[in-house]
């Protein structure tokens, strides 16, 4: 009966099998992928060809943002910790071992004996705390750089502070000690993020923003950028001063930049691309048909959001009674019908956390909420719901629309508008109920509920809940994690009160995968970690 | 004489042609070279000359339908040429037009009573069901069945046409009609029925009229005084008897020659005077236009524009004595 | 001047001279077709063409389904909310519903035939055991729907039992459990449900039924389905509906764009071509250097930047189309300007514009409307254009698509197979249809206007 | 002639700064910017970009600024490809696009000149009435329509072609994509081409030849066929302004590197620089190509003055 519940208890098993590898941290990457048992080698070429989606704007770990970048700068550049292929689970990186204070806000890393960069000169602890002050100088653009601001004194330095206040130091070449703000059990996740990897001098100060390019870039990820063809394709092949250079089975990773997920489709049947990660929204029952697609969980959610500047939504009743009127089972069974979870809190499932219940399907509550607010001479005629216009927004706006028609008997138009209008209306407040999406950037839940504190760029609701910016604070300064996780759960209780959002559901990721290519795992954030994929004869 | 109803002073008419070579001076074309005349009220002045010679530019530029280049012309105590937009739309009420082509000057688009209605409507004289009386009024006084009103002009014969023209000129209760060569495009028996009708409103309405044509026969029977054109100027100007009797002007005389010849459009002049009409561009800049053609030509014609003289008769010419 | 009946006006004369032209009237029945059925839409399809059914889904042409809502209620002391039909006249209401739930499982072998992967709805399995026993129905989904299967034990790593693949690459299962079909009926009393039962048990409190589960629909005995032309598009929409309506906007972006091109075509040319002269030359050079720019890029950044808001489509696609227009019109006014009846006009006192406007542009009338009616087509196919590109204009709620955007979609629901092909047939063959009526007629116009130049050219 | 060339020559500027103005202004009042993101970029960050790209300044500043880079042929660092000039962009996307585009424009030529010209040869009959039908279906039937149906033939289905591998897409992918591309043209062009045929081919001199005894062919391929063109000469000045952007649809559905897609994603992003640098090269291009047919056309048909 009810599809999404079953994935949400499932995604709890998984959750936890990520967690418990987390306990034991320091452990060896040796056990990424299934099958390593290499008796005969294989007679398939090993060369993985995949549809990245678009051309990427930075392949620079600082300043990346989209994801076909973070995609291509996770197989060339490594941070203290790397994250495990499959559970995501924090392994170590250029760091081998770490240790921890009391308190949990001081850290330190042992890197490796042979952490080298790609042209083999060593990698020291100073190239981490140059490239993260780099991340860091407000001059540099970054456009990630709240990612650090977890470290003491981050936020104070991007802002125009001193570099010499920041928490990080060096204490030998193979020895750098951080200091966090607050004990954060997400920290060592997240030093696997972009932001955090460590970026080569010499190249930057020779070539500015163009030393990413094929010849000029030095990495320390299992693979080097072999060749970047603009717009057409990017070639990687592996760091033969990679540390871990003898597990790496690929010769050669093609990334091909298109975005006509149409005839990205056609070139997958035909054979020529191994992996797409985005499926023609007008073909879903042929595309879930076909024996190569798979769906998986994923750290995002999608939801709508009310504008609580204007009347009507700047009233809670309101904002509950659009809520209530929206069936979400029904829109992932028939509408996305992807396998999507239907969600009533703003953040997914995850490690430690599920989140609380919002309000769910219930439409003879939603039309007597909405008839209390008429009766008081409130007129509620036309809604409009602002999307971005791409196939799947439009559908589910159109079937949302016909929902609060059906059951509210309000006027509702679905109007898309190109991407950067709807930003920025999403952005000035000008719009009635607007269409949004969050991806986590970690699996811990103040990836999510950081975006509603009242100042937070993020918020773009207008809504603000002064205890809900206390209770917020004070959630990062607790270390327990049963603690931690009750708190959230208040918060995100605070904020589903207030429903500045409705909830829709908690998106998954989808793609076509060849049955040859193995080691390429489905994981929680849509991570790629090429080092534990071969292609099997 | 009395006082003059249209006096017209040293017109200019010239057109900008193409440029000499990349970024050289357009060349200039004089078309009309200072023509001056003039028309008493009821008087009926004939203008003659060869296709070309600048007849119909002059007609034009009188009532402004091309702007002229310098001059004056005087109408009914009015200087045509210092007014613009509505002054000059009422002003030249009293100067209509009667088209060579009776095919082109009817919009095709519209029936014959809005054709012959427009210059009421144009000037504000009656609208509605006085205009409707109006326009069968004029239609019969053209010698047409008003019952025709509401046709298109192709459904009318040639001379049809030019009445329904002269009908609408009429309209707007002018006191001189341009005549720009009315029969020349009309078969010959009805050539006689329009300058019949034309002598007849003449006659009626009290009517001046500029008549002009290309051949004397038609003037004849017409105008009370006569002006013969070429290149774009008068060569000569006199009362009709006292032209036909005694051409001054060489020219004159060869158009005089060409009369007897009955069929009109017949280029009879080519017969008696040999070469080509002389380009307009520099067509009297130092000698006299007609000398290259004129039998008479002495060295002194190729030397000097010649000057208007005015005889006791009342003749003006262009021609200096000649030692025949 | 060419032969002509006596009576006629020019204008009819070229009417008659059409009419005698079979392509060009065929041209011209069809686009009066077009345009009368999409003018008057609501007479010619009762759907509404943005109302979903999901549950349909894409129905081929000729097809119908039940008629219901996607939540229909059957309350005691309320109207019954059933149907979009008008079922306040009867008595009695059935509805007969499946209430069994669905799982598909994918099983999908490896090259050696052994099972791969067992995907289930909910996650990938090591094992699927299914039990007749205890699941009401088990089927292939895959081109053999309803073909029942013994209980099958099937284990990643393992063989499948002998029937399951088949020769094919994948299987899908779909395994339905606890199916039944339940039976409700309600009783109606002067438009207001008074009892509902279910199969022959009272339920006071009523029912609510969601669409997707209904099988079957009565009033009064009589079953309630609706029909449809020519189909459904995947969101259960109906197709037919949605053609017309989308018609409506892609001619009226055709017809008012012409316009736009039309009103600042004929004034820029008439204005160059009357007045002459300099102001010609001027005004002409300005369209030869507008002819230099880009517009179809100007209308992207244009639309992009500002929203494809259709008013604004309208003048976008009207500004790129008036070049040619200007230079048609002025061309014809230059010619005509120097007519005689152009001169006595003037004379009989008529001012310069309303000799612009009453004798010279109705005497360019041939080529504009020539012109005109072959800007039509263009601006559709243009908007159609920019469909693609995502910058299409919509209707109403945001929920009737341009014809453009109806073939865009049908061009993405395409299977590979070849399948959902209605959708990309019926709207394009519309289209196509409408536009070359539109380009024959044009064609037809201008032959019969100018008999000389018969045959007619793009 | 001469003297209209260097007309022509030297309006290509000014039509060239109308458009660089009219994009610049268009531009500059598009709402957003190039760094609003899904992800509100931190204020300081964006600030610094702002900074790094002159976009702090005032529009006259940037404007100026602007048209002196111009000036210098320097169209600016593109926004969104960080580190890279819009030169060098331009520079490496606009060979496929051309390629594309010359590759289609040939083609529609091709075939539309031979259906045409043996259309009017076999006047009335079933192979005229239906390259005609044919015609008019290439005309009305969208070019994103045409291009997924062949990509699913021959690339889906058929597998006669493979899409572009490693090193860029086969002679025999391109050719599709130029097929698809060129259809509308060369259906256009048939129906000139046939239409100017039909018009020469009983006119007086083509009575003459054949009288004189000139053989057929002959009479049709020096003859008619210089008068035939002449319409489809003229239908190329704009039919180039078309296929550019036509070939935004084909690189898109064909998956192709070129100018054209990366304008719409220039307009999208709002990569200022980029948009306006595009504009120009094809509005460059089309002067060009205007002026090409405007020559041809003068060398077809003697009788057209430049003046």
């Amino acid at each position: 009966m009810n599809r999404g519940m079953h994935t949400a208890l499932w995604l709890v098993p998984l959750i936890l099998l990520c967690l418990s590898g987390l306990t034991g941290c320091g452990g060896t990457a040796g056990d990424t992928t299934a099958s390593t048992d290499t008796g005969s080698a294989p007679a398939r070429e090993q060369h993985f060809i995949f549809n990245n989606g678009a051309e990427p704007e930075y392949l620079d770990p600082g300043k990346a943002t989209g994801s076909p970048g973070i995609r291509l700068i996770n197989q060339l550049f490594e941070g203290l910790t790397t994250l495990d292929p499959k559970t995501l689970e924090p392994l170590p990186g250029m760091a081998e071992r770490w240790d921890i204070d009391e308190a949990g806000t001081t850290w330190t890393f042992h890197l490796r004996a042979n952490a080298k960069w790609s042209d083999g000169s060593p990698l020291t602890a100073d190239d981490f705390r140059r490239s993260w002050l780099r991340v860091l100088n407000p001059a540099t653009g970054a456009k990630y750089a709240t990612q650090l601001y977890l470290i003491e004194g981050a936020e104070a330095r991007h802002q125009g502070g001193s570099e010499d206040a920041v928490g990080i130091t060096v204490i030998d070449d193979h020895t750098l000690q951080v200091r966090l703000r607050g004990p954060a059990p997400y920290f060592l996740e997240l030093l696997a993020f972009t932001t955090y990897m460590p970026v080569p001098a010499e190249p930057i100060a020779a070539h500015g923003d163009a030393w990413t390019q094929a010849d000029t870039i030095i990495g320390n990820g299992p693979f080097v950028l072999a060749e970047w063809a603009e717009r057409e394709r990017i070639v990687l092949v592996p760091n033969e001063h990679y540390h871990g250079r003898d597990s790496i089975r690929l010769e050669r990773i093609t990334a091909l930049p298109h975005e006509n997920i149409e005839s990205v489709y056609q070139q997958y049947l035909s054979g020529a691309v191994h992996w797409i990660n985005s499926v023609p929204a007008s073909k879903i029952a042929e595309v879930k048909r076909h024996p190569d697609f798979y769906t998986a969980p994923f750290l995002a959610s999608y939801y709508y959001r009310f504008n609580c500047t204007v009347a009507p939504f700047n009233d809670v009743r309101v904002r509950r009674a659009l809520t209530m009127a929206i069936d979400r089972q029904y829109l992932v069974d028939n509408v996305t019908a992807l396998g999507e979870i239907p969600a009533t809190a703003f953040t997914p499932p995850m490690a430690q956390y599920q989140p609380p219940n919002g309000l769910g399907y219930d439409p003879e509550g939603a039309k007597k909420l909405l008839a209390e607010v008429r009766s008081e001479g409130v007129t509620i005629d036309t809604v409009e719901i602002l999307f971005n216009d791409r196939d799947t927004h439009r559908k589910i706006a159109e079937a949302i629309a016909q929902m609060w028609r059906e059951t509210l008997g309000i006027e509702v138009a679905a109007r898309g508008a190109e991407w950067k209008s709807y930003m920025k209306s999403m952005d000035q407040l000008d719009y009635q109920i607007v269409r949004s999406s969050w991806v986590g950037d970690y699996s811990d839940p103040y990836t999510f509920l950081s975006c509603f504190r009242t100042d937070d760029g993020n918020n773009r609701t207008g809504w603000t809940d002064p205890a809900y910016d206390t209770a917020l604070d004070a959630s990062q300064l607790i270390q327990d994690p049963a603690k931690r996780a009750a708190a959230y759960t208040e918060l995100e209780q605070r904020l589903l009160a207030g429903q500045p959002i409705a909830p829709i559901y908690v998106a998954i990721n989808k793609g076509l995968k060849k049955p040859f290519v193995r080691g390429l795992h489905q994981n929680i954030r849509d991570l790629l970690y090429c080092r534990s994929v071969y292609l099997e004869d | 004489m009395s006082e003059p109803l249209l006096q017209v002073d040293d017109l200019v008419v010239s057109f900008t042609g193409a440029r000499r070579g990349w970024f050289g001076p357009r060349s200039e074309l004089r078309a009309v070279d200072g023509v001056s005349f003039s028309v008493a009220p009821g008087e009926v002045l004939g203008l003659v000359g060869e296709s070309g010679c600048g007849k119909s530019t002059t007609a034009r530029a009188i009532c402004r339908l091309v702007a002229p280049h310098s001059g004056r012309v005087r109408f009914a105590g009015t200087d045509l040429l210092t007014l613009t937009g509505s002054a000059l739309r009422t002003a030249r009420r009293g100067l209509q037009m009667v088209f060579q082509d009776p095919f082109a000057s009817l919009d095709p688009r519209y029936t014959c009573r809005r054709i012959i209605a427009e210059p009421l409507e144009g000037f504000g004289l009656a609208s509605g069901e006085q205009a409707r009386q109006r326009v069968d009024q004029l239609m019969q006084q053209v010698g047409l069945d008003p019952s025709m009103a509401d046709r298109y002009p192709h459904e009318f014969s040639g001379g049809q046409r030019q009445r329904i023209g002269i009908a609408r000129a009429l309209a707007a209760e002018p006191q001189v009609l341009l005549c720009d060569e009315p029969v020349s495009a009309l078969d010959v028996s009805v050539q006689a029925q329009i300058i019949n009708l034309l002598l007849e409103l003449r006659r009626e309405l009290g009517l001046a009229m500029v008549f002009i044509a290309h051949d004397l026969a038609v003037v004849r029977h017409v105008a009370d005084r006569i002006a013969v054109m070429y290149a774009g100027r008068i060569v000569e100007q006199a009362p009709a008897d006292t032209l036909f009797a005694n051409p001054r002007h060489p020219y004159t005389e060869a158009l005089l020659a060409a009369i007897p010849i009955p069929d009109p459009t017949a280029p009879a002049i080519i017969s008696q005077i040999s070469g080509e009409p002389p380009s307009p561009h520099q067509a009297w800049a130092g000698h006299c236009a007609f000398a290259p053609r004129c039998p008479h030509a002495t060295e002194a014609c190729h030397s000097g524009a010649p000057e208007l003289i005015t005889e006791a008769d009342g003749r003006i010419h262009r021609c200096p004595p000649r030692q025949a | 001047m060419t032969e002509t009946a006596p009576g006629l006006s020019p204008g009819a004369a070229a009417w008659r001279r059409l009419r005698r032209n079979p392509l060009a009237m065929g041209g011209l029945v069809i686009t009066v077709v077009v345009v009368v059925m999409c003018a008057f839409a609501p007479l010619f399809s009762g759907h509404d063409p943005g109302y979903q059914r999901h549950w349909v889904g894409a129905l081929t042409p000729g097809s119908s389904h039940i008629d219901c809502l996607r939540e229909n209620r059957l309350i005691p002391g309320q109207a019954p909310d059933v149907s979009p039909q008008d079922l306040s006249a009867a008595t009695t209401i059935t509805l007969a519903a499946d209430e069994s739930s669905y799982r598909e499982y994918r099983i999908i072998p490896d090259t050696e035939g052994r099972i791969r992967r067992i995907a289930g709805s909910q996650g990938e399995l090591d094992e699927l055991v299914l039990n007749q026993a205890a699941l009401a129905r088990v089927a292939l989904i895959d081109g053999s729907r309803g073909r029942n299967l013994a209980p099958l034990s099937l284990r990643r790593g393992e063989a499948p039992p002998v029937p399951l693949f088949d020769g094919s690459a994948a299987v899908v299962l779909e395994v339905a459990t606890e199916a039944r079909i339940a039976s409700y009926t309600a009783q109606l009393n002067n438009g207001v449900v008074s009892a509902v039962q279910r199969s022959g048990t009272a339920l006071p409190e009523g029912i609510v039924i969601t669409g997707d589960r209904i099988t079957g629909m009565e009033a009064d005995g009589r079953s309630i389905t609706t029909w449809h032309l020519l189909g459904t598009d995947i969101e259960g929409r109906a197709l037919f509906a949605r053609i017309l309506y989308g018609g409506r906007i892609s001619l009226l972006v055709g017809a008012v764009a012409t316009l736009v091109s039309l009103l600042i075509g004929v004034t820029y040319g008439a204005v160059a071509g009357y007045v002459g002269g300099r102001t010609d030359r001027v005004l002409m050079a300005g369209v030869d250097v507008l002819y230099g720019l880009p517009f179809m890029f100007l209308v992207i950044v244009l639309l992009s930047f500002f929203g494809s808001n259709i008013l604004l489509l309208f003048a976008a696609l009207g500004a790129v189309q008036w070049l040619t227009m200007a230079r048609i019109v002025r061309g014809q006014i230059l010619g005509l300007r120097e007519a005689d009846f152009v001169a006595a006009a003037r004379l009989a006192g008529t001012p310069a514009h309303i000799v612009i406007l009453r004798h010279l542009v109705p005497n360019s009338f041939g080529p504009i409307v020539v012109y005109a009616s072959l800007t039509v087509p263009i601006v559709i196919l243009e908007e159609s254009f920019l469909a693609f590109i995502g910058l299409s204009a919509s209707f109403g709620d945001g929920q009737v698509h341009s014809w453009g955007a109806l073939v865009k979609t049908g061009v993405d629901s395409l299977g590979s197979d070849g399948s959902f092909a209605w959708l990309l047939l019926w709207p394009s063959l519309v289209m196509a249809a409408t536009l070359i009526a539109l380009n024959v007629l044009g064609d037809g116009i201008r032959d019969a206007l100018d008999p000389k130049l018969s045959r007619g050219a793009a | 002639m001469g003297r209209y060339l260097l007309k022509r020559l030297i309006q290509a500027p000014i039509v060239l700064f109308l458009i660089v103005t009219c994009s610049f202004v268009l531009v500059r009042l598009a709402p957003g910017g190039p760094f609003d993101a899904e992800r509100k970029v931190p204020p300081e960050v964006e600030a610094a970009l702002n900074e790094q790209y002159h976009l702090d300044e005032s529009i006259p500043m940037q404007y100026g600024r602007f048209l002196l880079d111009l000036a210098q042929g320097d169209l600016g660092p593109a926004i969104k490809y960080p580190g890279r000039s819009v030169n060098a962009i331009i520079a490496d996307r606009l060979p496929p696009t051309l390629l594309l585009g010359g590759y289609a424009l040939a083609l529609a030529v091709l075939i539309g000149v031979t259906v045409g010209v043996i259309g009017a040869r076999l006047y009335n009959t079933v192979f005229d009435h239906a390259s005609m039908v044919f015609a008019l279906l290439g005309i009305s039937i969208p070019m994103f329509v045409v291009g997924p149906l062949l990509l699913l033939a021959f690339q889906t289905q058929w597998r006669l072609v493979s899409p572009p591998g490693e090193y860029g897409p086969s002679f025999a992918y391109l050719s599709l994509a130029a097929l698809c591309l060129a259809a509308p043209f060369a259906a256009r062009i048939a129906r000139l081409c046939r239409a100017g045929m039909l018009e020469v081919v009983n006119q007086d001199f083509a009575r003459t030849a054949r009288a004189k005894g000139v053989p057929e062919w002959r009479i049709v391929t020096v003859h008619c066929l210089r008068g035939a063109l002449t319409p489809v000469v003229s239908f190329l000045g704009p039919a180039v302004a078309s296929v550019l952007t036509g070939s935004l649809v084909v690189e898109s559905i064909f998956l192709l590197k070129g100018l054209g897609w990366e304008f719409v994603f220039s307009a999208i992003n709002r990569d200022y620089t980029l948009v306006i640098g595009t504009v120009i090269v094809y509005s460059s291009l089309l002067i060009i190509a205007n002026l090409i047919v405007d020559l041809c056309y003068g060398l077809l048909d003697p009788r057209v003055r430049y003046d």
